[in-house]
């Protein structure tokens, strides 16, 4: 059904680049919606993932065709990875009419279902994801399809109790999930050694009876191995795969927050490590030479321009176009009074 | 001749043959058969894939029928007592009912359960869950008070493209049993049904609380006072025609439910009758239902909390009157 | 002069220093102050044990509250956003309600958080959960529109011996400012308010919809129709008695709220003037309120979606004609 | 505060003899239940807790005075324990006005609040107890006190979020909360291997970072002596221990259910190891004379038939007992509508 991935050692050179445009197309985009978050057009609030990006590009690029996933706030970039435009994310921060969800849901709240790949649209609510994406494997597989899903949670959201229902449903259904525990120290305000006694999220795997593997999430192939090796398992039927990604938040939780109670030594520390340097250096180190790179980075300027562009010269929805697909085929009733609707006509209007 | 727990096996096991994309998950629906005993028999005919025994996780299960009707099946969730479906609440308001609306995944789950007093369950296993979701947009509520409704509007919610709440009421469960069509055939969904034909007052009920007032209709009308009896069938959506069309036919109202008084169903339907059949009253809109505490245990206790015939005619006595 | 938010604030706070029992527990509440910094300077202030940043979990951190609530504390539970209630909504309403009733353990809990809509928030950061809760005895629901209702409520709260739901509309929180009295007052659960004298027709409102309900009315006022608005305050227990009281003044009865339509708390309210105001109605009972769907995000769909002065100002118009 | 428990090697004559009284009068107290059931006294369902009573009696006993604790349905020995009585068992399961909830709710559902102990009452839905004990023990140590939190959680208990958040939440809390899993291998109908991918719940200590111990269950002082051992830690303020005790349910989920799902080798297993055979023949062991253990069966049997007599003959509540207190001090609104009211008035009723 698939072309299987290779291994990080054995990924061309067109491959590694690939990932390098993504990174780069992540962190543009971001940028570009930090300029529009000061321009005061995004609507709401602006959630970054400066200093991730690797965890989600590395992740999302070990999936195949057909495969599903859903991305948390701070995974925009398997999004992009997995075919999303950038045009469709700037509608979305704008509340635009061309907007995946027509200016009904905000920012990574869209989704897609293809036989190509699916995107189930993520909800606020962290945790509740990981139930869905097993019950959606579980269908895969009784469809004899093979399947697999991925996801993501914070080491925050993993204090939910559908953290806890999903991840033991999954291991006991042997179910092809792959779930990546974003450990990137804080939930908000709160660092890691408030949300759990054991920071060490990966030992939660032997307790729910699946895989589990520690990686450096600044590390994109060191994601994209993981994960594929996950993947590999998964779609084997040999069951779930914890993956803790070690990270870093780089920014507030959303622009709005300056972060004044992470330690800055702990900010100068990550800062050493960025994802994007650090797979800059291995690429160079490979023999890519930096005008191959800064092409790339040209490019993603250049698209991301453009797509911006048209996201913002596009309309904003139409008052009364949020009423329909409540239901199947259906439009929500007007809740004007029935007296008040008579008044008018009444007055002929 | 079918009991109402009969007719709802019946409409699963014969869907299940028809449409493979149906399967049902839950607690101890396999092995057992459900606490219960609906699934009976379904793990032996449709195999552990279709029949899926879960973990005690009310937002796991919920969650995973969820996914799997994004990817194309028609996922029936048991609840081993409706009374967990406060485990699994965020699942079905934030996810099921909003998935559609945002963008576009449609939702076709029935998460199915027993409901409703009167077998001395305690406040743990007695509840009327359904004002938990009445005001939530994108779900669909089923109260079957017949064998026949039971099944036609179990075919209907599984063939429903959207997500079902489908409380069965346990006290019915094996109490009634009456003829009910073989084969495949539908109740729509957010159809009332006329379940007795009367002239002076309108009851508007559902659930087990209809055969209650049926009961009192009967005892009345000896007293020359003609009642209609309206099975909603369905609270969401309601159906607000044929509240309105028995009650401007008889302009006495009286709602009757096994949900607390305050702030029931029957607050919705008042306020339809209060906007649109204001003309037609001739009385003031009544409300037959249990005092505002949790479901006691004791049978004395039930009983006295519980609506009744007797209760439901002392109102329409006085609505009579009026 | 307070704002709607400060107020809040110095109600805790204040009763922080009065009664050693009261702490709060939530996400972010101390390293952060809340994530809109309700409760900012108070870690500083109270230390760490009594402001508890919990982990990610609304079943874990409603249950401790309760848990301590039995052992003689008096615990505030904030909810990040009121949207993630659903998360912990077993332990609310089964545990926290039933249990005076069920074995004696009076559980004196606050559930705080930011509700409503208004500030393109979308599905997840805008609902009004109030009728989740209305149909739940055992619990009260609190729903301040003005800041020194805020601050009375919040200590009437705090010392209530029941567990009490405290919806802040978020919409409030800057936007309103105002003198309210300094130091120890109460504001008693139950009783509504006249925010606005009139006498042609009553609207029924609370929350944020209060001051859309007095804009309307003055914008009415010059045609020559007096509106009465009540503002309800707490929803559970509701004040029948003032809402009687106003639309047997009346005859007219307009009910506005934020939640949406159908199942909404008007439709309590409806049946209550519907059964115990029907002689003195001139008018159908009419309601205000968002259409049947998911609060959406983007500005023009959300102002469609709310009601708003002309909305109510219409339905006054209609009510008067009638 | 509190006088210490030695450990089990170091109790004493007087307090084996009292372990051995109360594994006999919890199941002599069952033996009775089953007996009313059968008579169809008893107002909805039994659940036994026979082959798992050494779980209760022997962890409980490890109590103090003033600690808190909430039994499941078979924990019923914990209550007897911790001074419960079986005329109020009786009353509950048969739902009389006598019975500690006054009728309104039912079995072990009910509790009490003191300053010798306490038990807040238990409720249906499993796991809710975990963070409401958690919640418990932080208010009587923000109080200064050094209270002991004991309750128990089935293997299907387990799966539930609200485990997850409550034990989470108990150990980044350091709380004093004892949580034992007792895996009798069975939930209903499900087997453990159904509710998780790995049984051995005792891993998941490493996981939630707290202490963790494994036990058998069916042995009353090894029981005795974990809980001991996971009661001082706590009250020493060094966190949350979670004890795997391994039993058996040798009775259907609840006297309705014959368990025909039970293979009859693992009953026939189990059945060798009866807690309060194993017990018996320890008591031998250390010189306890079969007169002695008879004395006891006597005096159980005598208790509690005196006991049951007694609730047999007690009245059924009055049937408009159950209106008060949902809000304190108050009664609830008798829902007759207004009209109906009038209506007998003027007809002078
Ligand atoms: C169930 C639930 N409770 C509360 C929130 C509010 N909330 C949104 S993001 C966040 C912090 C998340 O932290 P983490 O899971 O570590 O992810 P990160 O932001 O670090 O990527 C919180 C508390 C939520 N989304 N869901
Ligand atoms: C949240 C929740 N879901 C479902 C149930 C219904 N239920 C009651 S007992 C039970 C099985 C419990 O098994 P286990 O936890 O292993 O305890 P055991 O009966 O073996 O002592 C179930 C499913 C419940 N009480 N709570
Ligand atoms: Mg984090
Ligand atoms: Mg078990």
């Amino acid at each position: 059904m698939t072309t299987e991935k290779p291994p990080a050692d054995r990924l061309t050179r067109g491959q590694l680049l690939e990932l390098y445009y993504f990174l780069k197309l992540n962190r543009g985009l971001e940028e570009k919606l930090s300029n529009l978050y000061r321009q005061g057009k995004v609507v709401g609030g602006l959630y970054r993932s400066l200093g991730q990006e690797a965890c989600s590009i590395g992740s999302a690029y070990a999936l195949e065709r057909g495969d599903i996933f859903t991305p948390l706030i701070r995974n925009l970039g398997a999004i992009l990875v997995r075919g999303g435009s950038p045009h469709d994310i700037f509608c979305q921060y704008m509340a635009k009419a061309a907007s995946p969800t027509r200016g009904r849901d905000l920012n990574v709240h869209f989704g897609w279902l293809s036989p190509e790949g699916s995107m189930p649209s993520v909800i606020s609510m962290l945790g509740d994801m990981i139930p869905i994406l097993t019950g959606a494997v579980m269908a895969e597989r009784m469809n004899g399809r093979r399947t697999v899903a991925l996801t993501w949670i914070g080491d925050g959201g993993a204090s939910t109790g559908a953290f806890h229902e999903g991840l033991n449903l999954a291991c006991v259904q042997k179910a092809p999930l792959v779930l990546i525990v974003e450990n990137n120290g804080w939930a908000y305000s709160t660092p890691t050694s408030r949300q759990t006694a054991n920071t060490n999220f990966v030992d939660r795997a032997t307790a729910y009876g699946c895989f589990g593997a520690q990686v450096d999430g600044n590390d994109v192939l060191a994601v994209y191995d993981a994960t594929r090796t996950a993947i590999q398992r998964a779609r084997q039927g040999l069951g779930p795969t914890l993956i803790e990604a070690l990270t870093m938040r780089m920014k507030g939780h959303a622009e709005h927050d300056d972060m004044k109670y992470v330690p800055k030594e702990m900010v100068d520390k990550w800062a050493q490590r960025d994802p994007i340097a650090l797979f800059e250096r291995f690429l160079l180190g490979v023999g890519i030479g930096t005008n191959l790179l800064q092409a790339i980075a040209t490019r993603v300027d250049q698209e991301l321009t453009t797509e911006l562009a048209s996201a913002e010269s596009s309309p904003m929805p139409a008052d009364d176009s949020g009423m329909t697909d409540v239901y199947f085929g259906s439009t929500a009733e007007d809740p004007t009074p029935e007296i008040v609707r008579k008044s008018r006509k009444a007055r002929g209007l | 001749m079918l009991t109402y727990l009969e007719a709802i096996r019946q409409a699963m096991e014969e869907e299940m043959v028809r449409d493979p994309r149906v399967f049902i998950l839950g607690e101890d629906v396999g092995n057992y058969g459900g606490a219960f005993r609906v699934t009976q028999g379904f793990l032996e005919k449709f195999g552990p894939e279709r029949i899926i025994d879960t973990p005690i996780s009310e937002t796991g299960l919920i969650g995973a029928a969820i996914g799997a009707s994004l990817f194309g099946m028609r996922p029936i969730a048991e609840l081993q007592f409706i009374d967990f479906i406060g485990c699994g609440f965020n699942q079905i308001v934030n996810y099921a009912a909003k998935s559609r609306y945002r963008w576009g995944g449609g939702v076709p789950i029935v998460i199915r359960g027993p409901a409703g007093a009167g077998v001395h369950g305690g406040p743990f296993h007695s509840q009327s869950p359904e004002s938990y979701f009445m005001n939530v947009p994108g779900l669909k509520i089923v109260v079957p008070a017949t064998p026949t409704d039971a099944k036609g509007l179990m075919l209907a919610a599984i063939r429903d493209p959207d997500p079902v709440i489908f409380l069965e009421h346990k006290f019915l469960y094996r109490r009634l049993k009456e003829e009910v069509p073989a084969g495949d055939f539908t109740t729509p969904i957010g159809e009332a049904r006329v379940a007795r034909a009367g002239e002076d007052i309108s009851i508007i009920t559902y659930g087990a609380m209809v055969h209650a007032s049926i009961e009192a209709a009967d005892l009345v009308s000896a007293e020359g006072v003609s009642v209609e009896v309206l099975d909603l069938r369905t609270l969401l959506p309601m159906d607000r025609r044929r509240i309105l069309e028995t009650v401007k036919k008889t302009g006495r109202a009286l709602i009757v439910h096994e949900a607390t008084k305050t702030g029931g169903p029957g607050g919705e339907i008042a306020a339809i009758i209060g906007e649109h059949a204001f003309e037609h009253l001739d009385a003031p809109i009544v409300r037959v239902a249990p005092p505002d505490t949790p479901v006691p245990y004791s049978p004395p206790l039930e009983e006295h909390f519980l609506p009744n015939a007797a209760k439901i005619a002392d109102a329409i006595r006085a609505l009579a009157e009026y």
